[in-house]
């Protein structure tokens, strides 16, 4: 026990600057940055505080949202898929609510139920039954559209009522409010992260889940929670998308959401195999993808063309991160 | 497919906008439908239908979602039903190899006669194994192409609207809306659909006779309300000075009127939308001042389809290609209809 | 050690039982629905078109179960499909046989570049592929201009037409290549180390077996099936749409999990695999032939939803066989 | 004698230096193996061991130094070119492919072919040669993993030997062994020595390294202290060489004298436990202040009943008592909440969560007592981390991911994670596995003076030496039945083997030793 004096300081002074922890850390955010400089620079109007607060963050904030939750079911080495069906699947059934005349209290909260019952199926058919996430969830993606879509007839619903309007429209602290929910989002799940034993617990059961539940963490509970949270976010983001349109659209509200949002998380750094959980580099990660996608609409490319750079983008980030795992 | 000939006949200029020098077609009228050419064959070497009280027939409709697609299947279905006939509808959820199995489970069941809309053109030749099982097959809304199925030999005819002149139309109005000056975007359909190609392309070429109008950015925006809603904003934002704005379809103008609001425009006086389809809510908007025109795409063929596939029973000649009739919606007439719109 | 060796003692026990079950709901379902529709089930038409439909599927299902069992995942292969029936029918002027090597080729090429940022680089199988199926398929409407692709080799659409024993060529074709499969798993040294791989990699390359080569091989066959499935389905239907693969990926994955191949990797079953894909195809042909009876009908919305009920009491039954064997 | 023939040494690894993220792990490391030779590699738990062995394979790569075999510089990439090359490996943790057949871990990479296509047959003889040679007869189609661990190594060996390398690397293949099975390992290293191989082994075990060895090279720190023969450097010797002190500083692990009982009632009374499939009728008490041992051969039950108590495992009969107070455990939460704790001997499966801090690890069993309404105390979880990284000498940084730490920080971390709760009773399956000596001592003294100050602890090892020095009381299990228990008076290495070994139970009362000498000390 004596001999830790004796050993040479190994650990602590050679660390100068770790280029590659910097990189994985901040990589996301690096290419962010360069292309927040490109857009000042070539696209028109781009640094007004409208359009950054009301077109790039305001488009960016419900996949961030969900985002969020993907990543907390990733961090547990699981994935959700479903997510983007949740979306619609919320938004439908407030819509039909609200049509009804059942007062925005209800209707609202019984949206964000919707997922909420979602994620607890999801969680559920994972952690007790032990059913593979991937499959697990594409029971969900497949079907919660389709109930969806039965749920107003595959018809688009035009909702002309005001609290759908400050849904969409509304603005609080000067922030449009999908904004403002997604930094009160976040900051909730910092804190609960950071400051209570759930953060901990997710990244053990995540890390070595035959070791969490040694140390007495209920592991299924866990499991089950994570998704719970993805999709009681799913469906307020449903409730956003519904805003946002003024409309309930089955077919295509949160369509591919479940793929942004993979995508991000694993820009940011993250791996898909469990244990490690990231929310601030999630969100960078989101806002680069979406930032990526406006740069390339505002400058005309063709669809196709800007599928091509997204993948290639994606890839490029990830293999930085990689190098940088390596390196060390 | 339709030639894009015969522009300026018939019709009286509402003379709305103020004549602008260098564009020719914003003082023009309406184009108008295009006529099918006279030389249209007749159907003749086409699976024969017998004359029965009641049919059973069968329907595989390539999507249905959205406003449109719905009202096309509704309206098959309740003249089915109007007339005592039995229908069977598929849904091919936009998936082109879905509906070729569809349409093989439908030919399976036998029913007297298939009704189709295609998902795209290049569906011909399960068209032609129902032939080979003496189904007469009608298409509706689009077409399939020449080289894998013959009009009136493996189907009996197709009844759509003419696509190109749609797009035609609908630079027309806009030329006339915005006096023929201004910058234009565009929101197209679903990549690759013959609508959202035959649109662009009539479009497209009509507003080469307005040098004005400046297509400034084209964009897919997939029939999507939501996704045409992201890409205007962001369009607007990189092109501030846009003054009016293209959706091929319904859904996508009411997204980019959405946009223009949130970008604090107001939509019919700062940014004029030409839009095609003819839904409720567009001539809603119409009425609302919101969308200066719409040209219609109608989707209630039932009527029209059984009607023709009893003349066919009937052995009156029916035509290979049979066109539909679309009105053009503007300020004048949009309140008059706005009900009826499906 | 002891969960985790009663686990690996069980594990493939389940899955066989689980393949045999696969294979038993399979025969139950297509018994009940022939009593229910009659001949018509069996008519030429209608097992031509379910088996032609199957192919495509079955062949991107085949190298799904390669790549999944080294313990990857290929979400590439439905924009593969596109990206490579495009390039083939492109090609098919110049005669069936260059459609048929211009199409898997493109197809290898795509998987070759998986492989080569999966194997080599060591990148996320999930995120690669994620990746690609975004340029892909962007490449692939590029390369088609967004209009559809016609198949213009009568050679090869007459081929797909004809038929031996009363089926189609498709249908041997996918017969044959599965047999093979199962003989390469079984019999070669390729597939054991496939298996190997999925099990632990890291163990495997430190018992000296090289595993990039192999890891790579999977990646690029699973391109170069997805390529020929891409032209069998050209010639099919006689031109390559725009919306072709959309999603098809899932149902290659679900059908691979069905039929017994676990998704961490390690154990699998190519029979598995082909049954597993019949099954869930099965259920398409069911709900239109339901529709024809004139009873209830099956709105189309419903459909999915009847198909995510279908895959979640699939997995349901088999994760029961599977505890039934853990308790005794 | 470092015998150096003419032709000069097999292996020369001269001034190899490897950092991790700017940690030194190896520096200025030297080996040099001579032919026909079985070279002793020691060292500390972090001295560098598998990390020289896998810059020796290509695992790793060096960021300096040289390495020549058969006098030819040489550079690998992986393990495939290194065994081209003919050296072989068995890496330190199992490494074989659990879900895939003996056979098949046996000749996996090299399958034997009959026109192009894998010959089974051929095959599954072939691996049951292999491990005949190691007295081993099983069935070579069922999967790997469905053997334990003991067999699994054994597989490993049998798949090592038949690769017919020149050189074999064994970097601790005994940790997980039974002395029979060492043995018959042993003898398989002497005839494969006689018919000239040569071989590096790894070991924490001193007497090992004397029976099997001639020669030895001593890493501290990452650097080589020592390369000599094993006959010139005695066992006191080469410890200080080892931990660079004099090897009288190394606590020892045997108790001074009896414990006394510090309760009547027992903290922990286990009656008729069973648990499917292995556990049948386990029965045994813990008092406070004391030491109770678990003996049995491999595979006796042992870990089931330690896992049953806890909660790990399902309880199928029988009943458990902490403090008088009945109820079994169902879950380790509950068993947590009754003060109870368990070290298990498996470290990298159930034991770290690898990228977890070391002091997120290290707190983990903790977190429901380190939380006051619903927040974490971050200042008192950092308390902790420090004082426990001291107290047990762990070497590592609180905010570094435990899966950098050797093996044996790693295991002390874990053990820390259970101390820190604080328990009445703890149960250590194992605990010394993989352990160097210093820090073997370290863990027995320290679990020495945990029984002194009240604890009641349960220890499960397969080193009879461990148990004999370490325990007040020991039950012997066989085939999942408590079949005796011999009592401090009696305890002895020979007393243990003779009841583990014997077909009848032995009344707990009237065990009748043959002899009992008062426990030797550990240097025998
Ligand atoms: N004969 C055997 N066949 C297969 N697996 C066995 C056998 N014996 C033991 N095992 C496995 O080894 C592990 C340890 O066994 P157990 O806990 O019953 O005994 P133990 O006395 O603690 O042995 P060990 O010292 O190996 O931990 C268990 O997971 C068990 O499944
Ligand atoms: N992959 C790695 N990343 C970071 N540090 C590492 C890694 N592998 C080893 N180390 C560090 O290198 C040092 C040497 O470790 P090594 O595993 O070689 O020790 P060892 O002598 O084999 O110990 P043991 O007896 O416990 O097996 C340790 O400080 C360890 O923490
Ligand atoms: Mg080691
Ligand atoms: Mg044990």
């Amino acid at each position: 026990m004596t001999d830790l004096a004796t050993r040479p300081a190994e650990t602590s002074v050679l660390r100068k600057i770790d280029w590659p922890t910097f990189i994985r850390r901040y990589g996301a955010a690096i290419v962010l940055a360069l292309l927040v400089l490109f857009n000042i620079i070539f696209t028109e109007n781009f640094l007004d505080l409208r359009n950054i607060l009301f077109v790039q963050l305001r488009q960016a904030a419900p996949t961030a949202i969900v985002a969020l939750g993907m990543a907390l079911v990733i961090a547990t080495g699981g994935i959700d898929l479903s997510v983007g069906a949740v979306v619609a699947l919320s938004g439908q059934v407030t819509a039909v609510f609200l049509l009804d005349g059942v007062p925005p209290l209800v209707a609202l909260p019984i949206g964000i139920l919707v997922g909420v019952a979602a994620g607890l199926f999801n969680g559920t058919l994972v952690s007790r039954f032990g059913i593979q996430p991937m499959i697990a969830t594409l029971v969900l993606f497949t079907a919660g559209r389709g109930l969806a879509q039965v749920v107003t007839g595959g018809r688009i619903q035009t909702v002309n009522q005001p609290i759908v309007e400050f849904l969409g429209l509304g603005v609080v602290a000067g922030l449009p409010i999908s904004v403002f929910s997604l930094i009160v989002v976040t900051v909730a799940i910092m804190l609960v992260t950071r400051f209570t034993p759930a953060g901990t617990k997710l990244l053990a059961v995540g890390g070595n889940e035959r070791a969490a539940g040694l140390v007495g963490i209920r592991t299924k509970r866990v499991k089950t929670m994570a998704y719970v949270v993805a999709g009681g976010l799913a469906g307020f983001v449903g409730l956003l998308e519904l805003g946002r349109i003024q409309a309930s659209d089955a077919t295509n509200a949160g369509l591919n959401m479940e793929l942004d949002a993979i995508a991000a998380v694993a820009v940011a750094g993250t791996t898909l195999a469990g244990g490690t959980f990231s929310p601030g580099r999630t969100i960078v990660g989101v806002l680069m993808l979406r930032l990526l996608q406006n740069t390339l609409v505002a400058h005309g490319i063709p669809r196709e063309v800007a599928q091509i750079a997204q993948g290639l983008i994606i890839v490029a980030a990830i293999y930085l991160l990689r190098r940088s795992r390596d390196a060390r | 497919s339709v030639d894009s000939g015969g522009s300026s006949e018939g019709g009286a200029a509402a003379g709305a906008a103020s004549p602008a020098a260098n564009c020719a077609i914003a003082t023009a009228a309406d184009p108008g439908n295009s006529q099918p050419a006279d030389d249209t064959p007749i159907a003749e070497n086409a699976p024969k239908l017998a004359q029965k009280d009641t049919y059973r027939v069968a329907f595989s409709q390539n999507a249905n979602n959205g406003a449109w697609r719905i009202a096309e299947t509704q309206s098959m279905q309740d003249e089915a039903k109007r007339l005592g006939y039995q229908i069977q509808v598929t849904d091919a959820q936009n998936n082109q190899s879905k509906q070729i199995q569809d349409i093989r489970s439908l030919i399976a069941q036998k029913p007297d006669a298939l009704f189709v809309a295609p998902m795209t053109e290049e569906i011909g030749t399960v068209i032609g194994e129902a032939k080979a099982d003496g189904i007469p097959v009608f298409l509706i809304d689009r077409t399939v192409s020449d080289s894998q199925a013959k009009a009136g030999t493996d189907y009996v005819t197709t009844i759509v609207s003419d696509f190109v002149q749609e797009g035609k139309r609908a630079a027309y109005a806009l030329a006339k809306a915005t006096g023929g000056t201004g910058k234009v975007i565009a929101l197209e359909g679903t990549t690759g659909s013959s609508s959202a190609v035959d649109r662009k392309k009539g479009f497209e070429d009509a507003l080469k006779e307005c040098p004005g109008l400046e297509l400034v950015a084209t964009q897919d925006a997939d029939n999507q309300r939501a996704r045409a809603q992201d890409i205007t904003e962001s369009l607007l934002q990189a092109n501030p000075d846009v003054t009016a704005v293209y959706a091929q379809g319904d859904d996508m103008a009411m997204g980019a009127i959405a946009a223009i609001r949130a970008a604090g425009k107001v939509p019919g006086k700062d940014i004029l939308v030409v839009s095609g389809d003819g839904s409720k809510e567009a001539l809603q908007a119409i009425v609302d001042g919101t969308m200066a025109a719409n040209v219609e795409c109608n989707p209630r063929f039932g009527p029209k389809a059984f009607e023709i596939m009893k003349q066919y029973a009937a052995g009156d000649d029916v035509p290979t290609k049979i066109l539909n009739e679309d009105r053009l919606f503007d300020a004048s007439n949009a309140a008059e209809f706005v009900n009826q719109a499906y | 050690m002891s969960a985790a060796t009663a686990d690996v003692a069980t594990v493939g026990h389940r899955l066989a039982l689980q393949r045999r079950g696969t294979v038993a709901v399979l025969v139950l379902v297509v018994l009940l629905a022939s009593l229910r529709y009659g001949d018509a089930f069996y008519s030429g038409i209608n097992l031509t078109s379910y088996f032609d439909d199957a192919v495509k599927y079955s062949l991107i299902a085949l190298g799904m179960t390669f790549v999944i069992m080294t313990g990857g995942i290929d979400l590439s292969v439905g924009s593969v499909i596109l990206l490579a029936g495009v390039a083939g029918g492109l090609a098919s002027p110049h005669g069936a046989v260059v459609a048929v090597l211009v199409g898997v080729g493109t197809g290898a090429a795509v998987g070759a570049v998986n492989g080569l940022l999966i194997a080599h680089s060591r990148l996320e199988p999930f995120v690669v592929t994620l990746a690609t199926l975004l340029w892909a398929r962007g490449l692939g409407l590029q390369l088609a201009d967004t209009q559809t692709v016609v198949y213009g080799s009568g050679a090869l659409t007459s081929l797909a037409r004809d038929k031996i024993f009363g089926l189609t060529t498709g249908f041997w074709l996918m017969v044959v290549l599965f047999v093979i499969a199962a003989v390469v798993l079984k019999f070669t040294a390729w597939g054991r180390t496939v298996l190997a791989i999925g099990d632990s990699e890291e163990s495997t390359s430190l018992l000296g077996v090289p595993t990039r080569l192999n890891k790579f091989s999977v990646y690029l066959l699973s391109g170069a099936l997805a390529g020929l499935a891409g032209v069998v389905l050209g010639s099919q239907t006689g031109s390559v749409s725009m919306d072709t693969g959309v999603g098809w990926e899932l149902i290659a994955v679900a059908a691979v999990v069905v039929g017994g191949t676990l998704l961490t990797g390690g154990v699998g079953s190519i029979g598995g695999t082909l049954a597993g894909l019949l099954l869930l195809q099965v259920i398409f042909t069911i709900i239109n032939f339901e529709n024809g009876r004139g009873g209830i009908e099956i709105n189309s919305y419903w459909q999915n939803v009847v198909r995510g009920a279908f895959l979640l009491v699939v997995v349901l039954l088999q994760t029961g066989v599977g505890r039934g064997r853990k308790k005794s | 004698m470092t015998d150096v023939t003419h032709e000069g040494p097999l292996l020369e690894m001269r001034g190899v230096t490897k950092s991790f993220r700017g940690a030194r792990a190896l520096d200025d490391a030297t080996m040099t193996v001579g032919r026909n030779q079985i070279r002793a590699l020691i060292g500390q738990n972090g001295a560098g061991k598998s990390t020289l062995i896998k810059i020796l394979t290509g695992v790793y790569r060096r960021d300096g130094g040289e390495v020549r075999l058969d006098g030819n510089a040489v550079d690998f990439r992986s393990t495939a070119d290194a065994q081209k090359a003919g050296v072989v490996t068995i890496y330190q943790e199992v490494n074989l492919v659990p879900k895939l057949s003996v056979a098949e871990n046996i000749f996996l990479g090299r399958f034997p072919r009959r026109r192009g296509f894998v010959d089974w047959a051929t095959m599954r003889s072939g691996a049951r040669d292999a491990l005949a040679k190691l007295s081993l007869d099983i069935d070579v189609t069922r999967p790997l993993g469905s053997y334990r661990v003991a067999t699994q190594q054994m597989t490993a060996i049998a798949r090592a030997v038949s690769l017919e390398a020149r050189l074999l690397v064994l970097d601790e293949p005994t940790s997980s062994l039974a002395e029979r099975e060492v043995e018959t390992l042993f003898g398989v290293m002497r005839s494969l020595r006689d018919s000239g191989v040569s071989m590096v082994f790894v070991s924490h075990r001193m007497d090992e390294l004397y029976e099997i060895c001639e020669d030895v090279t001593v890493l501290r720190d990452g650097r080589t202290v020592a390369e000599e023969s094993l006959a010139t450097l005695n066992q006191y010797e080469l410890v200080s060489k080892m931990l660079g002190r004099a090897a009288e500083q190394v606590a020892s692990g045997a108790r001074t004298s009896a414990r006394p009982k510090q309760q009547a009632e027992p903290v922990l009374a286990v009656s008729g436990a069973a648990s499917a499939p292995r556990l049948r009728d386990a029965s045994l008490a813990v008092y406070a202040g004391q030491v109770q041992g678990v003996a049995g051969l491999l595979g006796s039950g042992r870990s089931e009943l330690l896992r049953s108590v806890f909660g790990a495992d399902p309880l199928d009969a029988g009943e458990i008592k902490v403090n008088g107070r009945t109820g079994s455990l169902r879950t380790p939460g509950e068993a947590i909440a009754a003060r109870v704790a368990f070290l298990t001997e498996d470290r990298r499966a159930e034991g770290i969560v690898p990228h977890l801090s070391v002091r997120d690890n290290l707190t983990l069993a903790l977190l429901p007592k380190l939380t006051k309404r619903g927040i974490v105390d971050r200042k008192r979880q950092r308390q902790i981390v420090t004082d426990y990284i001291a107290r047990l000498g762990i070497k590592a940084q609180a905010d570094q991911p435990i899966v950098e730490l050797s093996g044996g920080n790693q295991q002390k971390v874990l053990l820390a994670r259970w101390l820190a709760t604080e328990p009445a009773v703890l149960l250590l399956d194992e605990p010394t596995r993989g352990i160097d000596v210093s820090a073997k001592a370290e863990i027995l003294a320290l679990v020495d003076k945990l029984a002194a100050d009240g604890m009641g602890v349960l220890l499960v090892s397969s080193e009879l030496e461990e148990v004999v020095s370490a325990c007040d009381d020991v039950t012997v299990l066989r085939d999942g039945v408590s079949v005796a228990r011999v009592s401090l008076d009696r305890l002895s290495e020979e007393s243990l083997m003779a009841v583990m070994a014997s077909g009848e139970a032995v009344p707990p009362s009237e065990a009748s030793s043959p002899d009992v000498p008062q426990k030797d000390k550990a240097d025998d």
